[in-house]
């Protein structure tokens, strides 16, 4: 019974580690990395739960009876760009942080802005 | 036409795997690129090969023939233009220091 | 026969992905990149014939365009850190 | 790993490696789009991104353990808490009980398009589909807000000129994009107008459509490509596609339907399904293309610029 849930744990370490690189590491193109790799575990958990065993995918064909289930893709699908949207916004930011500040390591970052105070 | 394609097919892994065993062992970064660069395009096209032997739907066959075409356009062209900028950069120099390095410190 | 390509080309997968986590060059990591990237568009017609959808060729068409534009990509940019570096050099 | 174009490179390998899991799990189109968005679009901004900030990352005093303690009691409490999840492939799970068996039985009947995942985007969840791309209208615009700039004409001629010593480099490059260019924009096309017979739709062709733009505009210069793409002329296609897509609800509204009941648009309610989602998709696809063509433009230019600036202030 529990060996069946392995696909929820792959998604979790996935996500651990995502989260690690967010919160560890202060690098803010790595915070980025981190947070893409986080919401791939994301994606990957969504599809997981689609599949149906012997299903096939969700393309009407003559001859076949079990398909996956379309929802949790369509939901994927358009998260997918949108994720793509976001994570240029926040490079964005970062390059512009880059041109202010001359870094992007969050701890030069404070310092700096101790110093200005 | 399955037997041929089954040919075809294990031409194909073969030659994957002495490219993958190629990148991984060859010393300096000419010898893998070499390695890989001759294997891949041949590999690539055997396989598709022996997958429009067993394939029975036309528009299957025009999408494999589309991949071929396309994989023996890009894929030399990419070594091409890796090698191309390896050697721009003055990789060569540094790759062999760095062999003679290893060499000298082998024997 | 099918399940015995595929299960090569995973290998190889997994030795060109081995070549880019240690490659000491970035040359060699995007080697190591494109010939994952064409090993996938093999895996991924290949498994369209295996499940018996070959809808899924469709993707390996565009796996073998993305492939090549992300290789031109990651050499445009990394010339021009070798480019702005040598400049450095030089002055 | 402190080398950031290494990381880049290994989350390239990383999408890939995701996208054939989305092909083991029959996920087609989600396959398509990760394909075309993971391994193409994101690894290039982040490249141009790193080569503004800096490609290496600072060693900085890490105080790993207490964040390897936070991670590993927050993982272990999402463990425990897929303990109660239904088995992985179980057909009776909760999730497949609730819409789907209706959009898969009924679509072919109510949509008449064999590819679900579109009919299910396009026709019933129109709405959400509509709030995801007016969120990538603004994910673009608020790039467009922080890093556009005012193009300055002198020097212009110093960058072609580097463009064009570039370009003698790499002779072959160019012959065999100039011969894949025109393919790939047919293959966008394809991807575009048959997204209801397979895998496909707006959101892939856009994205497609965008990145052979990228590749002219790597090998060819930003300057070259300026001329064939006006800034201007991209931003009002991306607000036409939000629109397109915009009015199609409202056209059916206006005929008596609810907002985005496209059978209101023919006489015959499948036809109307047909005309709705092809008008949808290519909206999509137009914002799609124009916001990822606005991006890394202004990635682009502020990389060819940026150097001037700081040399000025300093």
């Amino acid at each position: 019974m529990l060996i069946g849930l392995y696909n929820y744990w792959v998604v979790v370490v996935l996500m651990m580690v995502g989260f690690y690189i967010v919160i560890a590491h202060g690098n803010l193109i790595k915070k980025i990395v981190g947070l893409s790799i986080f919401q791939t575990s994301v994606f990957i958990f969504y599809i997981s739960t689609a599949n149906v065993d012997g299903g096939t995918a969700p393309i009407l064909a003559e001859g076949i009876e079990q398909y996956s289930n379309p929802l949790p893709h369509v939901l994927i699908l358009t998260a997918i760009v949108v994720g793509i949207a976001t994570t240029a916004l926040g490079l964005a930011l970062a390059v512009r942080i880059k041109e202010t500040y001359g870094s992007v390591e969050e701890l030069e970052i404070q310092n700096k802005d101790n110093q200005d105070c | 036409m399955q037997v041929i394609s089954a040919l075809f097919l294990l031409i194909g892994s073969f030659l994957c795997l002495s490219g993958g065993i190629g990148i991984l062992r060859f010393p300096d970064f000419y010898t893998r690129m070499h390695a890989v660069g001759v294997t891949d395009t041949l590999a690539t096209a055997m396989i598709l090969i022996g997958l429009i032997l067993i394939s029975s739907d036309f528009l299957v066959d025009v999408k494999l023939v589309i991949i071929l075409l396309m994989t023996l356009f890009i894929s030399p062209t990419a070594s091409h233009a890796l090698a191309n900028a390896a050697l721009h950069n003055d990789l060569a120099k540094k790759d062999k220091k760095s062999n003679d390095e290893v060499t000298s410190s082998n024997s | 026969m099918l399940i015995a390509a595929t299960i090569a080309i995973l290998v190889v997968m997994i030795m060109a992905t081995i070549r880019a986590i240690m490659g000491p060059t970035v040359y060699d990591r995007v080697l190591a990149v494109n010939m994952f990237g064409t090993k996938t568009v093999l895996l991924i017609s290949l498994l369209g014939f295996v499940m018996g959808r070959p809808e899924f060729l469709d993707i390996a068409i565009v796996y073998a365009l993305i492939n090549f534009i992300s290789v031109i990509g990651v050499l445009r940019y990394s010339d021009n850190f070798t480019l702005k570096k040598s400049e450095a050099q030089k002055k | 790993m402190k080398d950031l174009l290494a990381v880049v490179m290994l989350l390239g390998i990383y999408s890939l490696l995701s996208a054939s899991f989305f092909v083991t799990m029959d996920a087609v189109d989600v396959a398509f789009t990760e394909a075309a968005v993971g391994a193409g679009v994101s690894t290039l901004l982040m490249l141009v991104a790193i080569t503004m900030t800096g490609r290496k990352e600072h060693p900085t005093r890490h105080k790993p353990l207490l964040a390897i303690v936070v991670v590993i009691i927050t993982g272990s409490l999402l463990i425990y808490g897929t303990l109660d999840m239904p088995r992985f492939g179980l057909a009776e799970a909760p999730i497949h009980q609730h819409v789907a068996p209706r959009y898969i039985n009924d679509s072919m009947q109510e949509i008449g398009v064999p590819n679900i995942v579109t009919s299910v985007l396009a026709s019933y969840r129109a709405f959400d589909t509509f709030g995801e791309v007016v969120v990538i209208f603004t994910a673009g615009m608020g790039v467009l807000a922080l890093l556009s700039m005012v193009r300055r004409s002198e020097d212009t001629e110093n960058i072609d000129s580097n463009n064009y010593s570039m370009h003698e480099q790499h002779l072959i490059l160019r012959i065999v994009s100039k011969m894949l260019i025109p393919f790939i924009l047919m293959f966008a096309f394809y991807v575009q107008f048959h997204g209801d017979f397979g895998p496909g739709g707006g959101f892939q062709a856009g994205v497609i459509f965008a990145s052979a733009i990228f590749l002219y505009t790597m090998l060819f210069g930003m300057n070259t490509a300026r001329r064939v793409i006006n800034q201007a002329f991209i931003q009002i296609l991306a607000a036409t596609g939000v629109l397109l897509y915009g009015s199609v609800g409202v056209v059916s509204l206006l005929n008596g339907k609810s907002f985005f009941d496209y059978s209101a648009l023919a006489s015959d309610p499948i036809a109307g399904q047909h005309l709705g989602i092809l008008l949808i998709e290519l909206g999509v696809g137009i914002t799609v293309a124009a916001v990822m063509i606005i991006i890394f433009f202004n990635f682009a230019d502020r990389r060819n610029y940026s150097p001037n600036k700081d040399s000025e202030n300093s």
